[in-house]
């Protein structure tokens, strides 16, 4: 070591006590020492150019200097050691000023002595002391601030002012947070919306401001300067388009709480909150599909059609009904309805009655409305095989998609299983025959009577013309009865059965039937037996037997309660053996059975448990096969056990050019609906083929399935399904009139109204066929944004404490109770009343109002906050205020613990407010009791008189607290920030340092940090704004020298230090030489880890051990 | 309407090891709430005991001034030696009162002086209340138990209890004195209700002064008679209001305020308060399929339980009518 | 101005001159407030020698045997106030260590007293001064700090020094059969 | 071999000494208290809980630590200030971590010898186990018979 030691008289301060020569000449006995220089100001010009000399003279390469305090002078010598190039370390400092001449002028010869320590000290540190890197890292002048409220914005617009480009991030659909929903402001009366919405349109209009809403923050990392933020752009469904002219507002059906009007007041799907929302565009809150258009076959809206029939617009509910499935009528009659049982309604107390519901809106509208045929554009004509529900379906797919379209059908009547399966007591041939007149009308040609494979054959098709062929031919044959006596006169196959019943004809039945099967053909031929024998003149007696232990699908528990309160006895679990008899059928064997493990494989036979019923008619319904004569004349088409080979994703055959669905080909339940959706699916497929395009996967992604939140079934007052009126059970048997009535308007819209709304957009259409500007798009996506910024504020407000969980005091459970926001938007001018103050439950205007304070504040049991949300007091004065002022008449009374005003002018404000007869109490409210007439009894001890008061109220407004927002707590743990009491973000340091975090980098602003009032907020904003210029003004920043280090070859990877750190700026590396790692850009230098580390590997920049114990041992 | 509450967490089940602590006023007034505890505690499979040197917890006389502290921290102590040593440390009070001073004399024993001076004196009866009981004795509430084992309660309802509108009367010792220790919210306790549910029970959940005490204050029903069961005439028409068919009880002391007196009050108010009194328990039991004449004991209540029991089809009186009667009756 | 009170207030016990006393202060707080009452002019005793550091998180307890081991009475070290430290915790670090010191020197005999933390706030000078003033009145009531010379045998001055085997303390579970292992060497 | 948590929760549960009954498996570990810097490698890493940080410090730790260790340094201040042999452990303040005495319970040592393993200054010795000729009485752990460990275990 090279030193110098520079001594200095600092003009008599130190001289004046301590004499320089001797000091001088002690310093020159220090090893190391190699030039001693006295001057009188050595901070001075003269002192500098003295160490200049020196360090060039002598070639010196540590400077001690004994002057004044480090932290007085400290930067001036360390720059001057910097211009030297001497580098970071290189200035060791002997405080002989305020460590020794000012403090013992009275003893100069201890001070001399005490000197000499100091000096001898600093150059025993000198000798330790060893250059130090720093890193130079660029900063992107760049800012994130989190959350879009009066502070983000304030900050926002500060940065963006500095130069700085600002990404403004806001979770909900708009600017405006929670100064938005006020009516007035404290303590100037001003509007809220008057200040703010100059604030909203500056930051929109200003370029450097990115602004990002509906969007969430997913991840931070990285260190201070480049901060990689990885945002998620939720979907707005609304594209920049929309001029913003809420047509679609009044056309969408849905009511749903608007979360902005506080709950009092609903909105529509598609809504914009507040007129000069910034963006001005509106949006879509859609959860993916309801669980009932997810259940749904074919996907229809049935949300959609319920919410239109609850708003009382039955053509519009019918286009949603009958867009993905041309046979609403029918399916509301014979549908499954799997949407029913999806139902989330179910979990409240019954489900929708959706079905029924489709029915009525089919029934009522359906006739009505005239069908234009569709035009022709394609030139290839297209033949289906079948006029089935597939074919069917399949044919107006087709026909809408502009192709000739010709149906075949072998039957004399079109409807497949409908017309001929279904007796009319369930569905009446006159609507099946009115819906297939409205497909046939868009242009299709039916051709009756035409047997594939018998009187053409699909390769003749081929050679006709047509472009492709549909195969949904369904299975039109009972199946073969392996039973001994099958052939035996009076045994009759069901679907032959009904067939002959439907097409006109009465196949006769004996006095005692009995019906084998187990699904809906058994029961409905059942059915059909029992009004035969009642139009021959018999008493009904019709046993169906089934083998398994339960009807299968797609019967349902009404239809059999159905069957038996007709007079149908059902026996289940019971095999049969043979028919017996000689010509005729005299009876059947039967044998009990025992359901095995699970009852829906074969049943166990039970031995001795065989027993006989008489019957004179066996009607066999086990099942229904292919009819495949088709196949003749179709080179190259396979057949698979009963069933039309085909890949399930293109619905193509092995036939090229030949499709196939419905249940000739089907790939679910042989139900009506799995039977239409396999002719859209067809429809779709043929149009891809003919059109040349590459045959896509007909598998659509389905969105998530909506569910309710978990609050709002429970907060649903409890209704049962408005009962379908039902012919009495005997009536029944007499005629072929169907069953079940069909709704009244009043009954439908008043079951339609029980609907949950659980997607919120229920996706009826409405909207995207009301835009002018065809704005709404509803495949919009998540989309992921990685951003590197320089700094981040935190700005995401509060909300309003949960005044339902104190729960004496009856939110929520009386009606005319309202928090504070509530009533601000109450009073709001542009508040759902238009600023009239009216009382929830009757509307009149309330006489007698009382206010609470401190509800969920300055509450030390579990159940609320202990800390005080500082605004309450003045924000209850003021809408006493207000309403004084619109109602002088009206009493308003707040019950207080402290009233706290301690901003500028509040105490002002609260004396004028008395003034205008606002009575305040001084008492906290135990119990609110409801009367039967809906106002309120309050009763609270007066602590200033001590007396009890009692009071009945008409209004009473509770001042709930404020608490972290979810947006608060989610961005803290997201940014790794520490959260206080209320879970509010901690600032560093409550004086010295309330808009830093402790993380570096990272700031806060606003409620985020802790209640407050607006002018607050804004100045807090402001302070974060400048700490973020302050850090990205130069561009870029040097890492500090006085920072920890690790020597990797000491350090034993313990991870003391890493839990020592109360920055987190430690973290170890992994594998087998695994060491400890100080982020240079957050340590701040404090030592802490040094002072930890067991093996001394952590050092401590410029107070290394080294220096530290030299200094200290001398 | 079925009311909003926030149910009410599980707590883990207790299997066995319950000393049932038997009750004055049970015994004296309402023996039936402790039969049916027992017959409940049988049906759920929970082992518990009645221990013959279980004395009086001398609540009422405490309350009442009439008995210093330290007698009744002296026989606390020795009661939960008797728990204890008895291989039982999990006491269920029956009675919210006894529940409350238990628990208020195991806090005073924690104070080392206390603890000796009481142990001095069970020295003499050669008890001793160490640092032994004092970790191993558990002071519960029956419904405490009960809310353990009410997972498997809908798997036992013999009778239902559908259309019963049921209100509780939340008992101040239990819920006031040490309001962190109660299951669920201590200013809206739901467990009877919750209890009662599974058998098709209408809860009726938070309601106009439902934590207004019963108005029996010990000794107030005997030296403040007109306030005492003004308070209680209060209670019983908020309880009108709400329409309910049972206030269920926790406490033999509200029991007696409110069974014994609510005919006088509806008879000097002139008011019609239509609904009977009963403990959980005796509901629980009855919905469970519990006789009511044996199990219950309805008849040393005042007030007329038969229109109840008619309705749930419990009535062992008049033989029913038509009406298809569920398979009741577990005699 | 020397007042008479100042000058008697040197302990009887040690010469004013002779004892050092070192004190760890932390630039935010200690050496803040150190430098105010020192501008203000007032007078301190000159045994203590102040050594500034960033915060008392930094001191460890090696820094602080090692300046009592080389030559210094007593130790001192000043930091910030509890929860008001700059850097959040440093000063609750060093309050801790400052305590296990104080424990190490009463086990071999010392006087605890010598090691002692004092917080203060940087607006407080009067605090500093008082906390300088008794540091110096105990450590000069105290005898002198005798040491032994620098890598000397410990065994010359220390009582019933252990066998030389360096201390082990086996804790192996016993087998049932096994030979018992040697006890402890270093157990004392 | 390196535990999952699953079998560290199990070990835990496991007494000890059953493990090590069979003789064959588990080492001596043979700590040397002065080599160690209190680390509280061994501490987090015992499968069993054997070892934890106490909240005593033996000051013969710093006395009788190696002269190059940061201890050492410790160590040579304090025996040039001390007057008398330390008196016993000393009680140490929460916020002091290294200068804590690792706790080791024989008991609950199942001998894995991951301590020894894992220490970064071998402060920890682990002997292994003598192996026993076959047919003895200790054999090895494979002939315990599953019920007697599977009885310990249930009740």
């Amino acid at each position: 070591m090279r030193a110098g030691v520079f001594l200095c008289e600092c003009g008599g301060n130190i001289s004046g006590v301590v004499e320089m020569e001797p000091l001088a000449a002690h310093a020159r006995t220090l090893d190391g020492v190699v030039e001693v220089a006295i001057d009188q100001f050595m901070c001075g010009t003269e002192g500098r150019a003295m160490i200049e000399k020196a360090v060039e003279d002598r070639g010196l390469d540590r400077l001690v200097i004994a002057s004044c305090s480090q932290r007085f002078q400290g930067p001036t010598f360390d720059r001057i050691a910097r211009e030297l190039k001497l580098g970071e370390n290189a200035v060791a400092f002997a405080n002989i000023r305020e460590g020794c001449s000012f403090v013992h002028r009275h003893e100069p010869e201890r001070a001399q002595e005490k000197a000499r320590k100091i000096v001898a000290a600093a150059v025993a540190r000198a000798r330790h002391q060893s250059d130090l890197p720093r890193r130079r890292t660029f900063l992107s002048r760049s800012a994130l601030v989190v959350g879009g409220g009066v502070a983000g914005m304030a900050a926002a617009e500060e940065l963006a002012a500095a130069g700085i480009d600002v990404h403004l991030v806001e979770r909900e659909q708009s600017l405006g947070g929670y100064m938005a929903k006020l009516a007035k402001t404290f303590p100037t009366e001003d509007c809220a919306m008057c200040s703010l919405a100059p604030r909203l349109t500056s930051t929109a209009l200003n370029g450097h401001i990115h602004i990002h809403t509906l969007t969430d923050v997913e991840e931070i990392s990285g260190p201070p300067g480049e901060f990689r933020v990885t945002l998620r752009h939720h979907p707005r469904f609304v594209t920049e388009a929309c001029v913003g002219c809420g047509e679609c507002v009044a056309v969408c059906p849905v009511h749903y709480p608007s979360s902005y009007e506080e709950g009092i007041a609903e909105r529509t799907a598609i809504y914009r909150p507040f007129a000069n929302a910034v963006p001005s565009t509106f949006a879509v809150e859609k959860k993916g599909w309801s669980p009932c258009k997810s259940a749904c076959a074919v996907h229809t809206s049935a949300q959609g059609y319920i919410a239109l029939v609850a708003a009382g617009r039955f053509e519009d509910a019918y286009r949603v009904a009958s867009g993905p499935n041309p046979f609403p009528s029918v399916c509301g009659r014979v549908c499954t309805a799997l949407c029913e049982a999806a139902c989330a309604r179910g979990s409240v107390d019954e489900p929708i009655a959706i079905a029924a519901l489709k029915r009525f809106v089919a029934d009522t509208v359906g006739p009505t409305l005239p069908v234009r045929p569709a035009s022709m554009v394609h030139p290839e004509p297209v033949a289906i095989v079948g006029a089935g529900p597939a074919g069917l379906t399949c044919a107006r797919d087709l026909a809408h998609l502009g192709y000739k379209v010709t149906l075949f059908e072998a039957q004399p009547v079109a409807g497949g299983m409908l017309r001929t399966g279904i007796p009319d007591y369930r569905l009446p041939h006159d609507v099946i025959e009115r819906e297939i007149g409205q497909v046939l009308a868009l242009g299709p040609e039916l051709r009756l009577g035409q047997r594939a494979g018998v009187d053409f054959t699909i390769d003749g098709l081929f050679e006709e013309g047509y472009g492709a062929v549909y195969l949904a031919t369904g299975l039109q044959k009972s199946a073969e009865v392996d039973l001994p006596g099958g052939e035996l006169e009076g045994v009759l196959r069901a679907v032959e059965m009904l067939r002959e019943l439907n097409l006109g004809g009465t196949p006769e039945v004996g006095e005692r039937v009995v019906v084998i099967g187990g699904g809906d053909v058994a029961l409905d031929a059942a059915r059909s037996v029992i009004r035969l024998q009642n139009a021959a003149g018999y008493e009904p007696d019709v046993t169906l037997v089934c083998p398994d232990a339960r009807l299968r699908l797609p019967t349902n528990a009404t239809q059999m309660k159905e069957a038996r309160e007709e007079g149908l006895d059902l026996e289940f679990l019971m095999q049969p053996l043979e028919i017996l008899g000689t010509s005729h059928v005299t009876g059947i064997k039967l044998r009990r059975r025992e359901p095995n493990a699970s009852d829906r494989r074969q049943p166990v036979p039970v031995q001795g448990s065989g027993l006989e019923l008489a019957a004179d008619t066996v009607v066999v319904a086990v099942g229904r096969t292919l009819v495949d004569d088709f196949a003749r004349g179709c080179d190259g088409l396979e057949l698979k056990d009963g069933q039309i080979r085909i890949d399930r994703d293109t619905m193509m055959t092995t036939r090229e050019g030949v499709f196939a669905g419905g249940d000739a080909a089907s790939v679910g339940l042989h139900t009506a609906i799995e039977a239409i959706a396999a002719g859209r699916r067809g429809g779709a497929a043929i149009h891809d083929f003919l059109r040349g395009t590459q045959l896509m996967p007909k598998c659509e992604q389905r969105p998530p399935r909506a569910r309710p939140t978990a609050e709002e079934p429970a907060a649903v007052e409890t209704c049962r399904r408005i009962p379908l009126a039902v012919i009495d059970g005997p009536g029944r048997r007499t005629g072929w009139r169907e069953v079940r009535r069909v709704y009244s308007a009043q009954e439908a819209v008043a079951e339609a109204q029980r609907c949950l709304n659980c997607a919120v957009c229920s996706e009826c259409g409405c909207c995207v066929r009301a835009c002018p500007s065809g704005a709404i798009d509803w495949d919009q996506t998540e989309i992921v944004e990685e951003l590197s910024v320089g700094a981040v504020i935190l700005a995401t407000g509060h909300k309003q404490f949960d005044a339902a969980r104190k729960t004496p005091l009856g939110y929520g459970r009386h009606a005319n109770i309202l928090t504070q926001g509530q009533l601000s938007r109450l009073l709001s001018a542009a508040g759902p009343t238009a600023g009239e103050l009216c009382r929830p439950s009757d509307g009149a205007v309330p006489r007698r109002i009382f206010m609470l304070q401190c509800v969920g504040s300055r509450d030390v049991t579990s159940s609320g906050n202990q800390h005080c949300s500082a605004v309450c007091c003045l924000f209850a004065t003021l809408n006493a205020s207000l309403i004084k002022q619109q109602y002088p008449d009206a009493e308003v009374t707040i019950g207080y613990t402290d009233l706290r005003a301690p901003g500028k002018a509040h105490e002002e404000y609260y004396r004028l407010v008395q003034e205008r007869g606002v009575r305040y109490v001084r008492g906290r409210v135990g119990e609110i009791l409801e009367e039967k007439d809906g106002s309120l009894r309050v009763r609270l001890e007066d602590t200033m008189t001590g007396r009890k008061q009692e009071g009945v109220y008409d209004l009473v407004v509770l001042s709930a607290g404020l608490e972290a927002s979810d947006g608060t707590r989610d961005i803290a743990r997201v940014a790794g920030v520490q959260t206080g009491a209320g879970g509010f973000i901690r600032e560093y340091h409550p004086k010295l340092a309330p808009v830093d975090t402790q993380r570096a980098g990272m700031f806060v602003a606003g409620t985020a940090q802790g209640p407050k009032s607006i002018p607050d907020s804004i100045a807090q904003a402001k302070a974060a704004a400048a700490r973020v210029v302050a850090m990205l003004s130069s561009g870029y920043t040097m890492t500090a020298a006085q920072v920890a280090a690790g020597d990797p070859e000491i350090c034993i990877a313990c991870g003391v230090c890493v839990d020592a750190c109360p920055q987190m700026a430690v973290h170890l590396t992994t594998g087998t030489d695994a060491h400890s790692v100080v982020d240079p850009n957050i340590c701040r230098g404090c030592g802490i880890c040094a002072a930890e580390c067991p093996t001394g590997a952590m050092q401590l920049g410029r107070y290394s051990d080294a220096e530290v114990l030299a200094e200290a041992t001398v | 309407m079925s009311a909003r509450f926030t149910k009410t967490p599980d707590v883990p089940r207790t299997h066995g090891g319950v000393l049932l602590f038997r009750s004055c006023l049970v015994s004296g007034e309402y023996p039936g709430v402790e039969a049916s505890t027992k017959w409940l505690f049988e049906r759920l499979g929970i082992e518990y005991t009645v221990h013959p040197e279980q004395t009086c917890c001398t609540g009422l006389g405490y309350y009442a001034d009439l008995i210093p502290i330290d007698t009744t921290v002296a026989l606390a102590a020795r009661n939960a030696c008797v728990a204890v040593d008895d291989g039982h440390p999990i006491v269920a009070y029956l009675c919210s009162t006894c529940y409350a001073i238990n628990k208020k004399a195991r806090s005073i024993l924690t104070v080392d002086e206390y603890r000796a001076r009481t142990n001095a004196v069970l020295a003499k009866v050669d008890r001793c209340y160490d640092d032994r009981v004092a970790a191993t004795v558990q002071h519960r509430h029956v419904l405490d138990i009960l809310w353990g084992a009410h997972q498997s309660i809908p798997g036992l309802v013999r009778r239902r209890l559908d259309g019963l509108k049921v209100a509780t009367h939340p008992a101040c010792h239990y819920c006031k004195v040490f309001p962190d220790e109660v299951l669920g919210s201590s200013e809206d306790y739901m467990v009877p209700e919750e209890l009662l549910m599974p058998a098709g029970a209408i809860p009726t959940g938070a309601y106009n002064e439902k934590t207004t005490h019963c108005g029996a204050g010990f000794r107030q029903r005997f030296v403040n008679p007109s306030i005492s069961l003004a308070v209680t005439g209060e209670k019983l028409r908020r309880l009108a209001e709400e329409q309910v068919d049972v206030c269920v009880h926790m406490c033999p002391n509200c029991h007696v305020q409110f069974d014994r007196y609510h005919d006088i009050i509806s008879a000097t108010r002139h008011e019609d308060y239509p609904f009977v009194h009963l403990h959980a328990q005796q509901l629980l039991a009855l919905a469970l399929g519990a006789d009511p004449d044996t199990v219950l004991g309805v008849e040393t209540h005042s007030q007329n339980v038969e229109p109840l029991l008619e309705r749930i089809g419990a009535s062992t009186r008049a033989p029913m009518a038509g009406a298809a009667a569920t398979s009741g009756g577990g005699r | 101005m020397t007042t008479a009170t100042e000058a008697a207030e040197v302990g009887t016990g040690m010469a004013g001159g002779e004892r050092s006393i070192v004190a760890f202060c932390c630039r935010e707080c200690a050496y803040a407030a150190a430098d105010t009452s020192a501008n203000a002019r007032t007078s301190l005793p000159p045994s203590v020698r102040l050594i500034l550091l960033p915060c008392t998180g930094r001191v460890s307890p090696l820094h602080l045997l090692s300046a009592l081991a080389e030559g210094a009475d007593g130790v001192m070290v000043a930091g910030c106030l509890e929860g008001q430290c700059h850097y959040r915790e440093g000063n609750f670090n060093a309050i801790d260590r400052v305590t296990f010191v104080q424990r190490l020197l009463e086990s071999v005999g010392v006087e605890p007293e010598r090691c002692r933390m004092f917080t203060m706030s940087a607006g407080e000078p009067p605090r500093f001064v008082a906390a300088v003033k008794e540091m110096d009145r105990v450590v000069g009531a105290l005898p002198p700090l005798t040491r032994c010379a620098a890598g000397a045998d410990p065994s010359a001055t220390a009582v019933g020094a252990g066998d030389t085997a360096p201390g082990t303390r086996v804790g192996a579970a016993r087998r049932s059969a096994g030979p018992a292992l040697v006890a402890p060497g270093g157990e004392h | 071999m390196p535990l999952t948590d699953r079998g560290r929760e199990i070990l835990k549960r496991l007494p000890a000494t059953h493990a090590r009954s069979s003789g064959s498996i588990g080492c001596e570990i043979v700590r040397h208290e002065h080599l160690c810097v209190g680390c509280g490698t061994c501490a987090r890493s015992c499968p069993t809980g054997a070892s934890r940080r106490g909240d005593t410090f033996d000051v013969h730790q710093l006395l009788d630590a190696p002269a190059g260790s940061r201890r050492g340094e410790l160590g040579a201040a304090l025996r040039r200030l001390m007057r008398n042999d330390p008196s016993g452990p000393v009680e140490v303040p929460p916020r002091v971590t290294v200068y804590r005495t690792i706790v080791y319970d024989a008991e609950r040592c199942i001998g894995c010898g991951t301590c020894a393993r894992t220490c970064p200054v071998n402060a920890i010795e682990a002997r292994p186990p003598e192996v026993r000729a076959a047919g003895d009485e200790g054999s090895p752990i494979a002939n315990v018979t599953t019920a007697a460990l599977s009885a310990e275990t249930v009740s």
